[in-house]
């Protein structure tokens, strides 16, 4: 088994900044109005939202700079969010509307936008980010590619050949894992087999467990890892144990109860309302409207352009 | 209008691998999220895990580890049958497929048996974007040893499923993601214009026609996937533009049975073949060519074959239709067909 | 004859890549075992690691891998070449191709140029096998985005390999093993009775012919790795049967320049396709789908496809000849092209 | 790096019995007899000769039954002939010579013959292992199914997704690695990050690295490995440190004198000849001669027949 999923209760919060915690609360109620939308059939097609696990890349976002490459999976709107700050042009992407960052054509998994990259094939960007470190290690010395890998994801081959070529370069290339305990429908301990600190130590790579779900103990834990790729260039794996407390994509939640429930203990947003309530409240307020306006703006666009020569 | 309601291809399907599980105690279903109660992402194998609890395993996202371990049942003398979760994903098993599955059959210069289908949810109109709305079967069209069929609403999947285990070769079943919540046909009735029936041995191609089986203007060939479509088509045909068309819907994709096409293309001497691949290198090419040696003097006009754009498919609806083939496009097509020289 | 004796078509990969190499400094060759000593296991990468050590890369074998590597230079703004070992292999890369570097080039709502080509030595009859053996073109037929060539002797490889980096989108370099060690044509003479030169836009298509580029009685085209095959057939069909045989000879498989060829395939009206991959879905069939559409009322017959057998393609010598297209088969059928109605 | 390669002089033979000193000897001149009808121009094609590495399958032989599935790969002829003592037909699938095992169609990379597999791509069969050892758990618990795997093929991500499976699901799979220190040309630290036994440990599978090149040594290791595998039904990994005395294929040997020399002091056909010299020249004599007489005789034959059903 990997890593266990701990029963105990999570430890408290620390407070935030103000900036940190809007940015939290804009990826919690952007995949909200997602789920309302495609509950109300406004929204066509398949999405994954990222709810419980907002924390991971906003802990990230300082220590990234633009220079650095992020490769980005299915569950990639708090990936997005975290590095643009754009939920028009995101929300215009999965609606396909004017504005929409990839056009309408990617959609909610294929998106690129300067060094940002997602796409919707399970391990297949691995390879590619070792390719882009591969480049920045010789160009651009200092900066790195990372790319987010769920548990499930460890079933591929992919994912091991670029983790062998990363090593045997020594390419800067972070391997954040969001272990969330669940890939699709399927528990961690029936589709990967002994632990993802063991496949780190199998390829000689330094790994990192983190189980806070707290931001600024996350991020505290990760500066360190980070800096230490930029000046040594070596592949690093960061293993988050996280909590997806929302389901798959839109309604296919199979999970009995206790275990929504248990995940929903470790979500950070009710412990954070718990711990630091005037400042969560004015600010998850403050965001929920924000993204109201937001879909009400972008729903009232017409829909994306995609013509001529941009059909490549 | 008194037909009964017949059942759904989704239900068609996981009822057809009820039944083959409990014929077949050495089946294996294989595929990920495939036990209950999720059941498989487009539900095909509900109901499945429960009853045959060893036999029907949810895998670790390993498509290409996965049809090699269905690979490896098959040698050993078992049936395995491997569902990818979209089609697009079988990219990741192409070896598996090419080099092991297939080759096994031959290539040890005596016939080995290999029990081995791989389901692939296929094709797009339902907004999953780039990544997840392919329609693959054109790959793997002329793999030595291997069969590719498609579900249509007239071919019952027990019965296909059955013969393709049975043939000892591997296959491929693709399954258009639409067609799932659609209707199957039975009792030889589509509407009260269309009538059905069946061409070639084991009933391999459903043949649909308005009055006159051997009469018509044109013939429009379809995979399974596009039959509800070329359907709808030959309706409007027949309505607005007064135009007889009969529409040929193979089970088997490759090999081609084209004997058992022959007869009503050189009746007509007028053939559409449509699908929904992106263009270049379609089975419908390989189709035409078939054709057009076959039948050289007797067409009337060349094979014309409609298919979605030379283009990535996009998310969004409004853009994704103007890649994918499009029931007009099919219309057209026929229109031009039947009246062209 | 007076002929000068022109480089070996592996030579003249080896200098296109070095020539590659010296002008673009952002471009990578990865392979298994491409370094000096070794050099590649057909030594088309000779002497580059010496030259640039920091961007020619031995290889784990991960073929897969590798490709999403040059992917990702590709990405990044490079230019990559990928060397797989047996053209059989490039299946474990499928996906990279289909759905990645080929996907990038559009599936973002902009063009994304990516300089990617990956090598395929490529075809049999060198004995090695069923999974060493084979001519996997057919199966990349039709993926929006890609680009597929193949190594002729009559097409210089630094201009083809120039040609698909500066295009920008992602592409199969198909080599036929047998012509590495054959030799490039040079000066527009092939021997004391044929001439080539070249049609459409860069030069693409190489056309071969006796006396009068625009008189013969068949044209035979053919993809590069059977040019020499089909020169000699069309050497012994003049000299042997009196039947004058043009053949071309197009460098990019995909997207096909149909246009370059129809002169030629209309002045003569009698069309055969020669490849070396297996029955099915071929190359040929796709070309041939053109041909009839374009040129219906113009041909005489219909366009004759010739290919290998559908079967693996046995080890020893003997059994391979049974299964491999033939110049007999090539022979027959442009006689029975040239003289059929 | 993976387990060091010892420059120590390897440990003093143990005395074979004649019969496996008969296996060992007839592997070693039926590979020798090809490479020089290579070099002679009578063969054509390809072949990959274990020369070197002949004691790996004579030690596990005993430990196998026909009920057992065996995996081989493009280095296959010592696993064949450890299996079936049949020269005659190997030879004649490598001729295409009638009384060939695969009638000529395989070749020397592609044999089947009762539950021995051989093929040509790298890592393909591991999965297919794992599939043959499912159905054994079941069906015949107590039989395992044994893959071999060069260094050089922990590239591939199919091994990987083949570990997983059979670590997840208990499988009695064995990954017998044979690890030569190289693949083709390139050697294994430049082609392997971390270690073969951290790639077992990663999954919770059991991993016993061999050194000797005893046959006797080996197998006395090997044997209790086994024994645990069909007792348990749980999958093992074993890594033998051996040495590839010969060229990858023909003529095709790029490394340094050094490094074929370091390699041909490990080679236990020496050492062997110099601690046992009078057991040791009668039966190399013998089976010298018996090889010879194979060549003369399968040389002899007409060739192989293909037609009719078989070709499938
Ligand atoms: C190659 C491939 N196989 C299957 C899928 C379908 N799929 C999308 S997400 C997913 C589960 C991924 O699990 P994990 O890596 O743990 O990420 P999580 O969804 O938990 O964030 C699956 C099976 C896919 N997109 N790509
Ligand atoms: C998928 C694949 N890639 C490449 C090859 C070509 N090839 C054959 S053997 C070999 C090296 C294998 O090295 P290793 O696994 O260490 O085995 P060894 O040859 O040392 O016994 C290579 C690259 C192949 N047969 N299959
Ligand atoms: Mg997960
Ligand atoms: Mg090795």
């Amino acid at each position: 088994m990997t890593a266990t999923r701990t029963e105990a209760p999570p430890t408290g919060p620390t407070r935030l900044t103000d900036a940190d915690l809007d940015l939290l609360l804009l990826i919690r109620h952007f995949e909200l109005a997602l789920l309302d939308m495609f509950g109300r059939g406004e929204l066509h097609g398949t999405t994954h939202t990222c709810l419980g696990q907002e924390y991971v890349p906003v802990a990230l976002r300082p220590l990234l700079d633009d220079g650095d490459h992020v490769f980005s999976n299915h569950r990639g709107h708090g990936h997005y969010l975290a590095r643009f700050a754009d939920p028009h042009g995101l929300l215009a992407e999965v609606m396909g509307r004017q504005g929409a960052v990839c056009h309408g054509v990617g959609g909610s998994q294929h998106i690129l936008r300067d060094r940002y990259l997602s796409t919707g094939v399970q391990g297949e960007s691995a390879p590619v980010a070792a390719g882009v470190a591969l480049h920045l290690k010789r160009a651009e010395p200092g900066r790195l590619a990372l790319v987010y890998v769920g548990d499930g994801t460890w079933g591929e081959g992919a994912v091991y050949e670029a983790l062998n070529m990363a090593a045997l370069w020594e390419l800067p290339l972070v391997l954040v894992v969001e272990n969330n305990g669940i890939a699709q429908s399927t528990p961690t301990g029936v589709q990967l087999a002994g632990s993802i600190g063991g496949r780190a130590r199998a390829f000689g790579v330094d790994h990192l467990l983190v189980t806070s779900t707290d931001t600024n103990t996350v991020r505290a834990e990760l500066a360190p890892v980070l800096r230490r790729v930029r000046d040594r260039s070596a592949p690093q794996m960061v293993e988050l144990l996280t909590h997806r407390v929302g389901p798959h994509s839109k309604g296919d939640d199979s999970r009995r109860p206790e275990e929504i429930g248990q995940a929903r203990a470790h979500d950070w947003y009710g412990r954070y309302a718990a711990a630091f309530p005037e400042q969560f409240s004015e600010h998850d307020e403050r965001q929920r409207r924000y993204v109201a306006d937001v879909v009400r703006e972008v729903s009232g666009r017409p829909a994306s352009r995609w013509d001529g020569v941009d059909r490549g | 209008m008194g037909l009964t309601v017949a059942e759904r291809v989704v239900e068609n399907l996981n009822q057809a691998l009820h039944a083959l599980m409990a014929d077949d105690p050495g089946l294996h279903l294989l595929g990920e999220d495939l036990v209950d109660p999720y059941g498989g992402a487009f539900k095909v194998t509900r109901g499945l895990s429960g009853r045959w609890p060893d036999r029907v395993l949810s895998t670790p996202l390993s498509e290409g580890g996965i049809v090699g371990v269905a690979g490896g049942l098959a040698l050993a003398g078992q049936s395995a049958i491997v569902e990818i979760m979209f089609s697009d994903f079988v990219a990741l098993a192409f070896d598996q497929i090419l080099n092991f599955a297939s080759k096994s059959t031959a290539m040890y210069g005596r016939p080995v048996p290999m029990r081995l289908v791989v389901r692939c949810p296929t094709g797009g109109n339902r907004g999953y974007g780039p990544t997840h709305s392919q329609s693959p079967q054109k790959h793997f069209v002329g793999i030595p040893g291997l069969t590719l069929h498609e579900v249509s609403p007239f071919h019952d999947n027990h019965a296909v499923l059955a013969r393709m285990l049975a043939s000892g070769r591997p296959g491929l079943l693709f399954e258009d993601k639409v067609l799932y919540t659609n209707r199957m046909y039975a009792d030889g009735v589509v509407d009260e214009l269309f009538r059905y029936d069946y061409l070639g041995p084991d009933a391999g191609t459903a043949r649909i026609w308005v009055d006159d089986p051997e009469q018509c203007d044109c013939v429009l060939v379809v995979p399974g996937g596009l039959a509800g479509r070329a359907v709808r088509v030959a309706r409007e045909l027949l309505l607005r533009d007064d135009i007889v068309c009969q529409v040929l819907v193979p089970s088997r994709l490759w090999p081609l049975d084209v004997d058992a096409l022959l007869p009503s293309l050189a009746r007509a001497g007028r053939v559409v073949v449509a699908e929904e691949s992106t263009a270049g290198g379609t089975w419908g090419a390989e189709l035409a060519q078939a054709v057009h040696s076959r039948l050289w003097g007797t067409l009337r006009v060349p094979v014309r074959l409609v298919h979605s754009a030379d283009s990535v498919i996009p998310t969004a609806a409004h853009l994704e239709r103007t890649v994918l083939v499009q029931d007009t496009d099919i219309h057209r097509a026929v229109k031009e067909v039947a009246s062209g020289d």
